[in-house]
Formats: structure tokens, C-alpha cells, sequence
């Protein structure tokens, strides 16, 4: 996490399965405004960054979040995360 | 503490040699449950899985599943090894060996972890089929959410 | 019909040889459990396990509790193995592998099959003791009879 | 089974585990008299015929038979039975 001229921060973030595919990128740094406090506020924010973004993130309730690796619920607080993780739900085993 | 082994890999593994890894060298261990996760045919349909993973967080969940199923039940030792890449029908994905004291154990905690691991491990499958049509990502199950209900 | 497997022998088995013949050929099994009792040596006191067994009845009650899971899970195969005679610590003297589509009925019929064998084949052991005292039968377990009830 | 002069009948019954060492022998045939009719009867029959008998059937409520190699509760009727198997509560596996 970098904080930013705006006041905001620029952190990392990785999208894996059909979500990587519709953002079409693994990853990439974002600069969240100020006013992104929780995980949910970043999805969102996220879906207003383009169509591609909008098509990746339109069923918000369904997507599950990590913070530097670690699963979070979408009101955790991002503020000193390295890396958030977006990405639908698990089906390995 | 039982004795911890978790790998994420994308090369097959030897059930047979893990679970002899586990019991190797003591005469305490009463009983061994291994289960093996392979890769169906879809009936003939699927030419191969792809199976995508969170590098770090894949290990680290894992881990932590192992250690939930360690504080719950008396056991000597936990293997769970996961592939990721391209999985042919008929091959092995997942392996998970418990070996303990006794069977009740071994049993429980072997199906703990395989429930917690499909829920909570980020592992995603993608299915790529014989007939060329578009690949397609698998979806979760309600039935593995509920499954968690049930520990 | 699932695929039965029954054998009651003096010798060692191979638990790997065994869980992949019942997958061998095969690309629409999704999960394999093996479960594998081993003779503990209780605290280093054990010298050896004597297994008697009734011949003929033993593989018939086996034959039966194998067709019993074949009834009530969908399994495409299931193999028992139990040895007799004389097992030390560290031995296999049990095998138990379940072989389905999916990983519930694996975990479900094997509990099973090892619950109903324990109570219902004619095995006894009797514990032959390092410090050279009588060796005794082992009980019966309550648990083992009440642990039926689950089913 | 065969029927003896007696009116009872001649059946091998066979031990096992400590029954057999108890009885000392693990299996004999045994001329039932014609009032043993369930496998309740045989056993209190079998309890009758010495000392090492009685030791071995002293508990006969933990005690399990099989009539032919099948399993079967104390008030089974053993006529037709070619062989009547007794012995301790199973602890294999």
C-alpha cells in the first residue's frame, strides 16, 4: 500500500478464474480514493473502472476477497493491505 | 503435534508412499485413511481440468485446515498434497492421509478436511471438453457450503 | 454391481496395488478412500498379535457387509482384506477401499464397512506380551456395538 | 446332523477364542437330546458336560453362535443345522 496525491493509496490486486479472464489481466495496481474504506467499498469501486470491470463484478454477493492472502469478509477494512484478491467461489478437491 | 505435510504441485503424487511416510518408523499408529480426488471423464466428454491456484495462499490455507483438523482430533500425522495445471480425466488431483491411534479419528478427519479444503482452499477448476466447445469454469456446489454445517 | 473384492489371508497386502485396481481402466471414479488398521504395539508392551479367524464364514459375513454398502451407496467397487495369524506391531492387518464418483459415498461406506467388521466377522485377536505374562483375548469394545447404531 | 438313537440327533459344533480353549478342543460332535431344540438349548446343553464346559459357558449372555457359518440369535431353532459354531463377541479388524 502506497499512499497516494489524492489522499487515497495504490495497492495490489489479483484476480483469479472467470474473474482474471473478465478483467482480462492477473493483476494489476489500483489507487483507491480515500472514500474506499472496506473490501466491499473496493469491489465496487473496481466495477466502475470500465465494461470489462462492470461484466467482472456484477454479481458482487457471489465473489469471495482475500487480504494478503488471507480470506476476509466484504466489511474488513483494506487500510494496510499489500495485496487484495478477488475472485469467485472455490471448487478445487 | 502431529506431523504436518502440505504441498501444492502441479506433478502426480504417490498415495501409497505418503501414507507410508506417515506410519514409517512407529508402532503407535492404529489406523490410516488415504483419500485420493481424481479426475473424472464426464462420460467421455472432458478432454482435460485446468486447475488454477492462489500460489501462497493455496499452501497457507491448506495449512491452516490441517492444523483446525490437528486441534480437533487425536491424530499422528496429516498429508494434503493438491495438483494445479492441466489434470487428464482419470489422473489424481487432491490426496489427503490421516494417520492416528485410531480409526474413528483417522475417518473424521479425513472428511473434515476434504469439506473444508474444497470450501476454503483457492483452487479453481476449469473444464476443457473432447468436443471443442468453449471451456468452462465449474461451479461451487451448494452442497459443499452445507457440507461445512455438518462439523 | 460394484466390483467386490473379498480376500482373508495369513499374508501382507499392498494397500496401493489394491486401491488402484479398483480405478484401473477406469476414468469415471472421482474418489477412492483406503482405509488401513495397523497392529500398534499399545506402548511397546505388544510382542504380537494371533488373529484367529472362522474360516469360510469369516469371507462369507465379509462378501455380505460388502454387498450391504454396495446396496446402500453408489460405489463402482470395494475390496476387504483381513489377515490372520500371527501380526506384529507395525503390521497391516486390515484393508478397506471404496471406490465411487463422488467423494461422500467413499467416506460414508468405508466407516461403514470397518464398523460392521469389527462386530460382525468372526476375527479375534488374542495379545501375546513382551514380558512373557499370559497372553489374554482382547474385549469387545461397548463402543464398537454402539458405534453400529449410527448407520 | 443325524439323527441318534435317542431321538436326538449328532451335529459338529465348533469354538472358538478362549471358548475353545475353555472347552479344550475346538470342535467335537455333539449328540443333542431331543429336547434341545433353539441354540439357547444346546449352549445350556453343552454347559452340562463338565467342568471345562461350564467355565466356558458360564457367561452364556456374551456368547455368539452361527448356524452354518451364519449368524443367529440364541432362540434360532438348530434342527437341519450341520454345524453350530459358538464363541466370543467378535474383535477382528
Amino acid at each position: 500500500m502506497r499512499w497516494n496525491h489524492e489522499g487515497g493509496w495504490a495497492v495490489k490486486v489479483v484476480y483469479f478464474a472467470w474473474l482474471r479472464e473478465r478483467v482480462q489481466r492477473p493483476e494489476e495496481e489500483i489507487a483507491f480514493p480515500a472514500s474506499v474504506v472496506s473490501v466491499a467499498d473496493a469491489l465496487a469501486h473496481l466495477a466502475t473502472l470500465g465494461e470489462n470491470y462492470a461484466y467482472a463484478f456484477e454479481k458482487p454477493e457471489i465473489i469471495r476477497a482475500a487480504l494478503d492472502k488471507k480470506h476476509v469478509k466484504p466489511d474488513a477494512p483494506i487500510a494496510g493491505a499489500r495485496e487484495i484478491a478477488f475472485f469467485p467461489p472455490m471448487t478445487g478437491g | 503435534m502431529p506431523r504436518l505435510t502440505i504441498r501444492v504441485q502441479p506433478e502426480d503424487f504417490d498415495p501409497a508412499r505418503e501414507a507410508e511416510a506417515l506410519a514409517h518408523g512407529r508402532a503407535d499408529v492404529g489406523g490410516i485413511v488415504t483419500f485420493t480426488g481424481l479426475c473424472r471423464d464426464e462420460g467421455g466428454a472432458l478432454a482435460a481440468l485446468e486447475l488454477e491456484h492462489y500460489p501462497g495462499m493455496a499452501e497457507d490455507e491448506l495449512s491452516r485446515i490441517a492444523a483446525e483438523a490437528a486441534a480437533r482430533w487425536p491424530l499422528f500425522g496429516i498429508t494434503i498434497l493438491h495438483r494445479y495445471g492441466l489434470i487428464r480425466p482419470g489422473e489424481r488431483i487432491v490426496l489427503v492421509v490421516c494417520a492416528a491411534a485410531h480409526r474413528r479419528a483417522t475417518f473424521e478427519a479425513a472428511d473434515f478436511l476434504m469439506d473444508f479444503l474444497k470450501s476454503r482452499a483457492p483452487f479453481w477448476k476449469k473444464e476443457h471438453r473432447k468436443d471443442g466447445s468453449a471451456s468452462e469454469w465449474v461451479s461451487a456446489k451448494d452442497s459443499d457450503e452445507s457440507s461445512l454445517l455438518r462439523w
